[in-house]
């Protein structure tokens, strides 16, 4: 049970410490969040420094033209960058955290050649196409689908859910290229493919969350033309594919987000101390539970780091747990943010409101609480499957 | 005693249902709501205001001899519960209230908006204010289809209302207590229609889920099939059905701490059903398009009026001797 | 919505309430708890006062010697009862609330006066024999055999949970007198027969339970001899003889333990008043709380009450929503209860704290939280089954 | 970084696993609580806590050259972890806290009680108390192997311990403090290992829940095949694994808000797992044969020792800056 850093995790932190005290009073302002080009520039703008600064992609293996950092590292970068306030990973998302990984391990030498340095240098944006309207937590139940005409193939269907679909050069789409049936489960016959995002056929539409903002996009495939080059794996193997990139989760997803709960806890604190709702037992103690809540889930990523540090970037199932705790606090914590805030809870003005609003998504993105709990009982605690 | 509905009460509430159905349904709830603009500015609709009066929802308890419809509190709560469950906008409990004093209330003629605490809601809409609203600026307003304004300097602690007092009189007893022009007694009964608003929600939403969990399939089957679906809409029906008793049961004794007891836990129901139904929805219901999140943020909305869940507790422990 | 008694239920309550107040000081004093001999012959002469006074059987049809009460006054029975602090029904339980009505019910003229009367005089004491070790939620899979034999069945297993075994005369026990098979669903086969608790081969076990008290016991049966004329309705078909009555709850199940939490919840207020706990923000608006939940449930109460009447006895399933709501409420009840005392909630002088231990089986007697859930979802809401 | 635990503490908490496993396996635990009488008074089992001793159970932060073991906080958080799995009972924590200060604590031949606000468990076993006793009465204890005493007077808030003062020290360089040879520093600790109690009682719980869904059959299948079970079970392992972070990172840093913080969620995991692994077992759960009961029994005990929910939560209020 060590919790010190190595004198080598040290200087890293030290270096990466100064490099974003002298790199960030230089940045631009940001952007509006409506100004979906200038999220693009801002997002590109800032990855092209890391990159400069020998910080884009940092835990990627080497030979995918990353720095092979430890997940420790990983972890001291995420913690750093949002203490100093630096800006998001943004549109740049899904290039560095999923689909470059992805290719960095299925992709040929040609495609990884092709795909990663551009994500790396922050020059292209990708996003990602795998939910569907009637395939959400039962992706494998994806219909769109895909058939091989030459030497290429032609896509038809839609997505739903697509993150800087308006700003992205590329996919990672999944498409159906073999038909469901008694001897085809859902999850065989998908095949990964890399769409152009400006191919003929491609329409994009925004999609208003209850929070009023489009971070969201509908995108919809008619007949759209996808070189047979572009696929990444196998035909039919798109799943495992898929998955062997979505499981390389080092324990590292939230830890940009926890430190800003913790922060943001204080701050209510402060708000609370300063509106007088401090003297109220039940919001004083309300914030006091959460300050358990968040120190420990800080103290669990750390375990769940140490564990993929140890077992070699490996999964545990340590994640599924972590994200129940978590989503449950944050929206805890935004519930406790409306009761400091009171009759103000319901005024937009506060970005409290607006993150109450966003949490709200918690439990069920990336995973429902519902699914991730059948995750645990079935593969960490072993309960038979049901029927 | 028989504490179900008479064969009255359950025309009445069949007729106001009816009647939102067809002025108020849902087309008209997303026109409402999505309207031109990013945030557009509700407007209230004074037509339907004026039907709803026609109607007698606003003079409902007044005398008949007054143009009143001459029915209780029940009625009323009935009346509000179907305005609940249609997300009726406008400053409904207000202008019910004033009813009796503010001439042009009972028919829908004058639109009344009440301070209550710090917040407003529907002033620009409103012909008249109950309550001092000088220097009220307004509020980006997390509900869509509730425009609020905040009025500086009027925070603290709310409601002079301890004890148990009864209330029964129709609005044209009351509307003449201290705190401008809106008493004691009215903001007791602010609370129940309140509460009979929320009930409506945590039904509706309730239904809502259900359907969506007969209709929606993943894995191969309906999502209602699976049991972790299947008790959260068990417990939103139990929640549902506790508040109605609570809501019911306070309608009928107007007791205040009663009343206090209902709109805790209505306002309980409203918002953990909106919050249940959206997980039932999974990622459609965090589209702007479902409108469970519309039961949501009225339901927040409808909590932070007098009593809010700390000014509740406090009258009903008080109220334990 | 009525909530004003008739003149003539007013009556019936201010006759009553004459009746209890003359009646209740010339009691004897309560035995000890685990004075089985004792709590028998108390409860028993109870229950002949009862009968004399005319409210023995009070919501009985008259045709099996009850006085055919309204569900109404059957309330304000158990309500005016409760509130005058009058002996529980204790070990005529099972005879006046299960096993007469099932006789009542579905019983021939022979049995019904034989083992009627009985009952409502406090002569006779029945208990239940249902569930079995290996048949709780699932009751449908009980094991217990009983194979005819001349005039007799020989029934031969065991029973759980049986409340007042060790001074009761009768049990009605459910045997299985058809083996399940493919053609033979858990639910046909079962026979409802009258057990002499002293006939040979009966042997009662007190149970304990975590509370440290006796209240249940195990019964095994060793080839006892059950005349068949002990049979109640057909062979095989026990039970809907035993569903009848079991779904003949008029709402009336809980009424004096929501008046009895009424009560404990005001002596909470006055003893946090008392010892300082008052003045704790969290303590007190729980015990705010309370007081909404527990009128909210008085209210459920009549509203089902009032349903039964308009129905004519005949169930609805508000019975599942109050028992899951009533028995989270009453468990918050204790452990609110025990914030009031301190660390006094570990001393079992006091009651609230036996009281907490007791009140762990709610969730999960007659039907655990998960049962009553499944079915307010499936019977109510109309959700499809799961498989 | 690594937190996870080195081979070296792997094998001491295995070690200590299986001696009380040899020692203090189920047969033993349960004639400690069936003993004769309804309720029976339990007797601290002095040959075994000789062998806790010997085991450097109490001795295992004193240095070497005191003849301890040498050993930190967070190896006596994994012992006691492991006492709490298996209920062990006895004031194990006292005693491990005065192992450097009163003679013979540190080989098991000295028992050691203590007061914790106007309780003392344990008293007429022990050989020496930390803290004034003086007129404590005994109680009759809601778990069968906590003997407890009240000490009349002594209610009120407890703990000195404010702001976020780091603990280190081993049991030598403490117990001097202010409150009767039992001072803030050693509060602290004495909550840590408490929160470790708790945390094994929740892991044990969760298997025993666990265990239990895969056997039992109802409506022919496992009831762990059903999501409503699964899904306790599940929220049980997120309860233990959240409070084993929080409960191993105080240990490691030895901060006082930190160990209040752990304790909080030490005693929620501890209580409502017993109370779901209840649940789960159904009737049987109910029985006195079934363990579930003693592990409740035990965990709302620890819950009230310093710092009680409202207590710690009060803390990590405060720390908030």
């Amino acid at each position: 049970m060590d919790l010190t850093c190595t004198e080598e995790e040290e200087e890293f932190r030290a270096r990466l410490r100064a490099w974003l005290a002298a790199t960030l009073p230089g940045l631009p302002p940001r952007p509006d969040p409506r100004d979906w080009p200038g999220r693009r520039a801002y997002d590109t703008a800032w990855q092209r420094r890391l990159y400069d600064a020998g910080y884009a992609g940092l835990h990627w293996p080497a030979d995918a033209g990353g720095h092979g950092a430890t997940p420790t590292q990983h972890l001291i970068f995420l913690e750093e960058t949002e203490l100093a306030g630096a800006p998001y990973v943004g549109a740049n998302f899904v290039g560095l955290l999923h689909a470059g990984p992805t290719i960095a391990a299925e992709g040929t030498l040609a495609q990884r050649s092709r795909w990663l340095p551009p994500i790396l240098r922050g020059d292209e944006i990708w996003c990602q196409g795998f939910s569907e309207p009637d395939a959400g937590s039962d992706l494998a139940s994806l219909r769109t689908r895909a058939v091989r005409d030459g030497d290429a193939y032609v896509v038809t269907g839609s997505k739903i859910w697509t993150s800087h679909a308006e700003v992205a050069d590329w996919c990672e789409l999944l498409v159906r290229t073999r038909p469901v049936s008694a001897d085809v489960p859902g999850h065989r016959g998908i095949t990964w493919l890399a769409l152009p995002m400006n191919a003929p056929g491609v329409t994009v539409r925004p999609l208003r969350t209850l929070a009023g903002t489009t971070e969201f996009a509908e995108m919809f495939l008619d007949e759209v033309r996808v070189p047979a080059a572009h696929r990444v794996g196998e035909e039919n193997d798109g799943w495992r594919v898929t998955m062997v990139t979505l499981s390389f989760e080092r324990g590292t997803a939230f830890v940009g987000e926890v430190v800003a709960c913790r922060r943001t806890l204080r701050a209510l604190a402060e708000a609370a101390r300063g509106n007088g709702r401090w003297d109220d037992q039940e919001v004083r103690r309300a914030l006091g539970r959460l300050n358990a809540e968040f120190t420990a889930l800080w103290r669990l990523t750390q375990w769940n780091v140490s564990e993929a540090q140890r077992a070699g970037g490996v999964p545990g199932n340590g994640g599924s747990v972590f994200k129940l705790r978590y989503s449950h606090a944050r929206q805890e914590l935004y519930d406790t943010a409306a009761r400091v805030l009171g009759p103000g809870c319901l005024d937009l003005a506060h970005d409290w409101t607006t993150d109450r609003l966003s949490s709200l998504s918690y439990t069920i993105a990336a995973g429902t609480s519902q699914i991730q709990r059948n995750i645990v009982a079935d593969r960490v605690l072993g309960l038979p499957k049901g029927r | 005693m028989d504490f179900r509905l008479t064969d009255d009460q359950r025309a009445l509430q069949e007729g106001v249902r009816k009647l939102l159905e067809g002025r108020f349904g849902r087309e008209r709830l997303r026109a409402a709501v999505d309207g031109p603009g990013a945030e557009p500015v509700p407007s209230l609709d004074r037509a339907l205001w004026r039907e709803l009066g026609d109607a007698g929802f606003f003079g409902l308890r007044l005398p008949e001899r007054d143009g009143g419809v001459g029915l209780g509190l029940p009625e009323a709560v009935l009346a509000f519960e179907e305005a609940g469950r249609a997300l009726l906008p406008g400053p409904l409990v207000a202008t019910h209230l004033a009813a009796g004093t503010v001439p042009g209330a009972a028919t829908g003629k004058t639109v009344v908006a009440r301070v209550d605490g710090e917040l407003v809601e529907w002033l620009d809409a409103a012909d008249h204010v109950l309550g001092n609203a000088a220097g009220a600026v307004p509020v980006r307003s997390v509900d869509p289809l509730t425009p609020l304004h905040r009025v500086p300097g009027a925070a603290g602690e709310r409601g002079a209302v301890t004890g148990s007092g009864v209330v029964t009189g129709s609005g044209a007893e009351s509307g003449s207590g201290a705190a401008g022009g809106f008493g004691a007694a009215d903001a007791v009964l602010a609370a129940l229609l309140t509460a009979a608003e929320q009930l409506g929600s945590a039904g509706r939403t309730t239904e809502a889920a259900v359907r969506y969990a007969r209709e929606r399939e993943q894995f191969g089957r309906p999502i209602g099939s699976f049991q972790a679906v299947k008790h959260l809409c068990a417990q939103m029906l139990v929640r549902t059905e506790t508040a109605r008793a609570a809501v019911y049961g306070a309608a009928v004794t107007g007791d205040a701490v009663e009343i206090a007891g209902a709109k805790l836990l209505a306002d309980d129901a409203a918002v953990r059903n909106a919050r249940d139904c959206l997980q039932v929805h999974g990622g459609m219901g965090f589209t702007w398009e479902a409108d469970v999140h519309l039961h949501l943020k009225r339901a927040w909305t409808r909590a932070e009026r007098w009593p809010a869940e700390r000014e509740a507790a406090e009258l009903l422990a008080a109220a334990l001797r």
